[in-house]
């Protein structure tokens, strides 16, 4: 998956997931089958694909607790007092199809990638610079901040600090979100400062280039089929 | 025999800690640490001397091997949270250790977690104070002192615990010979136990009377 | 908070995406070159923020920080609350893309409001406006998501008052936070809150 | 006269700077480096070292005085963006000056911004890398380096842009022997202008033939 050209792989599953996200019609999913299904195949780290795949499906679950009775219509049956209704288990099961195809989709497609290359294709798909600047910038230094959290957090552990439900808790965590603020502010100019000594000018010039391969343009054009195909039999 | 047992403050048995992506840093290494005993560790750059004092306070998981810390077996965070109240933890980067408003309130924040009274607090804030000679820096903003007095301050946070073990990392680093010389006395003249991991190996020798080199993941005597 | 793909209704979807849109160009329309490591770093600190847990009765949540964010950056709340969110949604999949316009607006139209709001009474007690602007802000983007939701479907109705009532202790939390980081960057460096 | 002048790099005449609540840090301080220069400030903690490079390089607003650099008199930011260039400067904490995912691409920032060719930026990478033996680094990300190993790629950033006049805070603070010693033999042996501060006396006498202490906000010669 990974050879692909990540521009490729992000236009691909931006389409799917706006097609998907907007279709109203249950009996057209089986054709929108075909692209996760082919994409299971590549998942490689399964461990992470459940965990993710919870993390998707915990608001969907919350929306199973309502929906079924609430939307009026054919009732199925009573569960305490509320009605089941067949309209309200149809629409939450159309609900979690629709997550979890969108879901699979772009797991495949754009979350093994690591998030910096992510923006970087997004770069060459023309989002603008300033955007891609401070969002290049910014995933840099969130692992390095996530580390001074974390260090201040050991810090805090080993002079004895256990979290409780107490005003003493809310405020040392108050100092740590404030220093932690504090600390990027100054990190902020800092920075501004080292990149200025060395001749920083505002372009970031990056070593990393993308290749478009044959192997691209075919996988490109069978997309570009199927989603026609799908769009014909939505008209129809 | 039980004295012995007794007297030791920490003890570390074939422990192997490793980091995703950098590979084992620990390798089967063993370390006691009696009550009195002033250690320093020596070693290169990124040898691992900053993973072994965070093993130690349960900071990172050891993947094998056992750890005893005043006789008790360490499992589980509980565990480690007990013992943190008696080890005194000086960070390598003293920016990390510094999270308070002000250095009063820095240096009061482990005692203050101790549960002490505020009397109690308070006196052993002045007396560290004093004892670094400090006083001037009591009301500053800890991020806007310098380098090397952040360094101060960090240290002073851990003695206003009262430990009794100190582990310091790098200690010395970027300090200026006065705060040195006044470091060196407070750890020769006061009956403590240490274990301090340094470059510095002259002044390692002056405070220390076990020395090892930690090489390819083992601890060696020097 | 995060409302996840496949839920919303198009329109939504499309106003939310509109709203963020706008939004964000409003945002980096007057960024300079030497801005850039500013937002960059405060995006990343509410980033990492977010990720340190609070305890709250028995259980523990994860901060939002909108009021907080807005106070600081304004505007610019739009693109760092849009950088935020798609990185959980790639990262931790919470959320989605396809309702990242939704979700940024909902987080991101309280804080630039509190900015308005509550930052010219900052001088008068940090902790107070603070406490009120991480309370609103929370409150506001559940109320928010309540029409998200209500607006894909009135039958949204009952699950929508349950997620708004449900975050009012965490607006309460939020809020108390909120108060004592303002205290703390009030004395430490106020420039921060007036720059 | 003409010739003097010349060979003068870097020259601040009667500058003071101070902070807001901290006071006045430099005051009536002169300097003058010529070419060639290998220059060592030493100075107490807090005693305004790091200040007095940030204001060389313009990041510091001096109250009163004049900076010339390089004959020319240092008025504005934009004299300053020019004179940058020729200057490596070393931070006295390596991860503010480590922005690139990459240590690679972190080395290779200033040369691209110098709009080097290609091959240029490639070639001074490897020698820098080289230079300096860490090559196992050239490929991890900058925010999982130890502290000394980021020091050291900190130091092969400014390297690699080959200025004219290296300003270095505290080059060897926490670097072990190894490390240090690669550094003492790059000064020594290249034909160099540099400016150090630092508390390491031994480092200092060995790699500098000027020695200055920086004292209540003045320079003093050793
Ligand atoms: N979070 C981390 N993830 C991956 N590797 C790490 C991490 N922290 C440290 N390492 C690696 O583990 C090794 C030991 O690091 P450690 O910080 O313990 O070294 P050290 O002896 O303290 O070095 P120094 O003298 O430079 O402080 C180094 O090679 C380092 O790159
Ligand atoms: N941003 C700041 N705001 C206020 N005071 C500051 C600031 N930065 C430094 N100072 C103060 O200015 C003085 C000089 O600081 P500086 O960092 O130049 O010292 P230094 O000689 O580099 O010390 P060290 O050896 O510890 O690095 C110190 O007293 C410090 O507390
Ligand atoms: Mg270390
Ligand atoms: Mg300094």
């Amino acid at each position: 998956m990974e050879k692909i050209d990540p521009r490729l792989r992000i236009l691909c599953s931006f389409t799917y997931s706006i097609l998907v996200a907007l279709e109203k019609n249950i009996e057209i999913f089986k054709y929108y089958l075909i692209l996760p299904v082919v994409l299971v195949f590549f998942i490689s780290d399964f461990k992470k694909f459940f965990k993710s795949f919870i993390s998707v499906n915990i608001f969907i679950f919350l929306c199973w607790l309502f929906l079924p009775f609430s939307i009026g219509g054919k009732v199925l049956f009573n569960f305490l007092k509320f009605k089941v209704t067949y309209q309200g288990i149809r629409y939450a099961f159309l609900i979690t199809i629709k997550a979890n195809l969108i879901f699979i989709t772009n797991f495949v497609l754009i979350f093994s990638t690591h998030p910096i290359r992510v923006i970087h294709a997004l770069h060459h798909l023309y989002l603008p610079k300033k955007l891609v600047n401070i969002f290049f910038l910014s995933t840099r230094y969130i692992p390095v901040i996530e580390n001074e959290k974390n260090r201040l957090q050991k810090a805090m552990r080993v002079r004895c600090f256990v979290p409780k439900n107490d005003i003493h808790t809310y405020r040392t965590i108050g100092n740590l979100l404030g220093l932690i603020i504090l600390k990027s502010y100054e990190r902020s100019e800092r920075i501004y400062k080292a990149m200025i000594l060395r001749s920083f000018s505002g372009i970031f010039w990056t070593y990393y280039h993308f290749k478009w391969s044959k192997k691209d343009t075919i996988i490109c054009l069978s997309v570009i089929i199927y989603f026609v195909w799908i769009i014909y039999l939505k008209i129809k | 025999m039980d004295n012995i047992s007794e007297n030791q403050i920490i003890e570390l048995k074939d422990i192997n800690v490793s980091y995703p992506g950098t590979g084992i840093v620990l390798n089967n290494l063993s370390l006691v640490i009696y009550k009195g005993d002033r250690i320093g560790i020596k070693g290169a750059n990124g040898s691992g001397k900053t993973t072994l004092l965070y093993t130690i306070v349960g900071l990172i998981k050891v993947e094998k091997g056992e750890i005893k810390i005043f006789g008790k077996k360490m499992e589980k965070e509980s565990d480690f949270v007990e013992v943190r109240k008696k080890i005194g933890f000086l960070f390598q980067d003293s920016d990390d250790q510094l999270f308070s408003p002000t250095v009063e309130e820095d240096i009061a924040f482990g005692p203050l977690n101790l549960r002490l009274s505020r009397e109690n607090v308070e006196e052993r804030v002045n007396k560290t104070i004093k004892l670094l000679g400090i006083e001037k820096l009591k009301h500053r903003f800890s991020h806007t002192l310098s380098y090397g007095e952040k360094r101060v301050v960090a240290i002073a946070t851990i003695l206003s615990m009262e430990p009794e073990i100190y582990l310091l990392d790098e200690p010395t680093t970027g300090l200026d010979e006065k705060i040195s010389k006044k470091i060196e006395k407070f750890l020769i003249e006061n009956d403590l136990t240490y274990c301090i991991a340094s470059h510095d190996l002259s002044f390692i020798k002056k405070v220390c009377n076990k020395i090892y080199i930690l090489e390819k993941g083992k601890l060696y005597p020097f | 908070m995060h409302i996840s793909e496949g839920v919303l209704s198009g329109k939504v979807l499309g106003v939310g995406a509109l709203i963020t849109i706008g939004g964000t160009f409003i945002g980096i329309k007057n960024l300079k070159f030497e801005d850039y490591p500013k937002v960059s770093l405060l995006t990343s600190a509410f980033f990492v923020a977010s990720l340190i847990h609070i305890p709250i009765g028995p259980t523990s949540t994860h901060l939002v920080l909108n009021g907080l964010c807005g106070i600081i950056l304004g505007w610019k709340s739009f693109p760092c609350i849009l950088l935020a969110l798609f990185l959980q949604a790639i990262l931790f999949q919470f959320g989605g893309l396809t309702s990242l316009g939704t979700n940024t607006a909902n987080m991101a139209i309280p804080a630039v409001i509190s900015y308005y709001l509550f930052r010219p009474f900052l001088k008068k007690n940090y902790f107070i406006t603070g406490f009120l602007s991480g309370f609103f802000s929370i409150s506001l983007s559940c109320l928010s998501v309540f029409l998200s939701l209500y607006f894909t479907g009135s039958f949204f109705k009952n699950f929508g008052k349950a997620i708004f009532f449900a975050h009012l202790p965490i607006a309460f939390i939020e809020g108390i936070i909120t108060g004592f980081i303002l205290s703390f960057l009030s004395k430490t460096k106020k420039e921060i809150l007036e720059g």
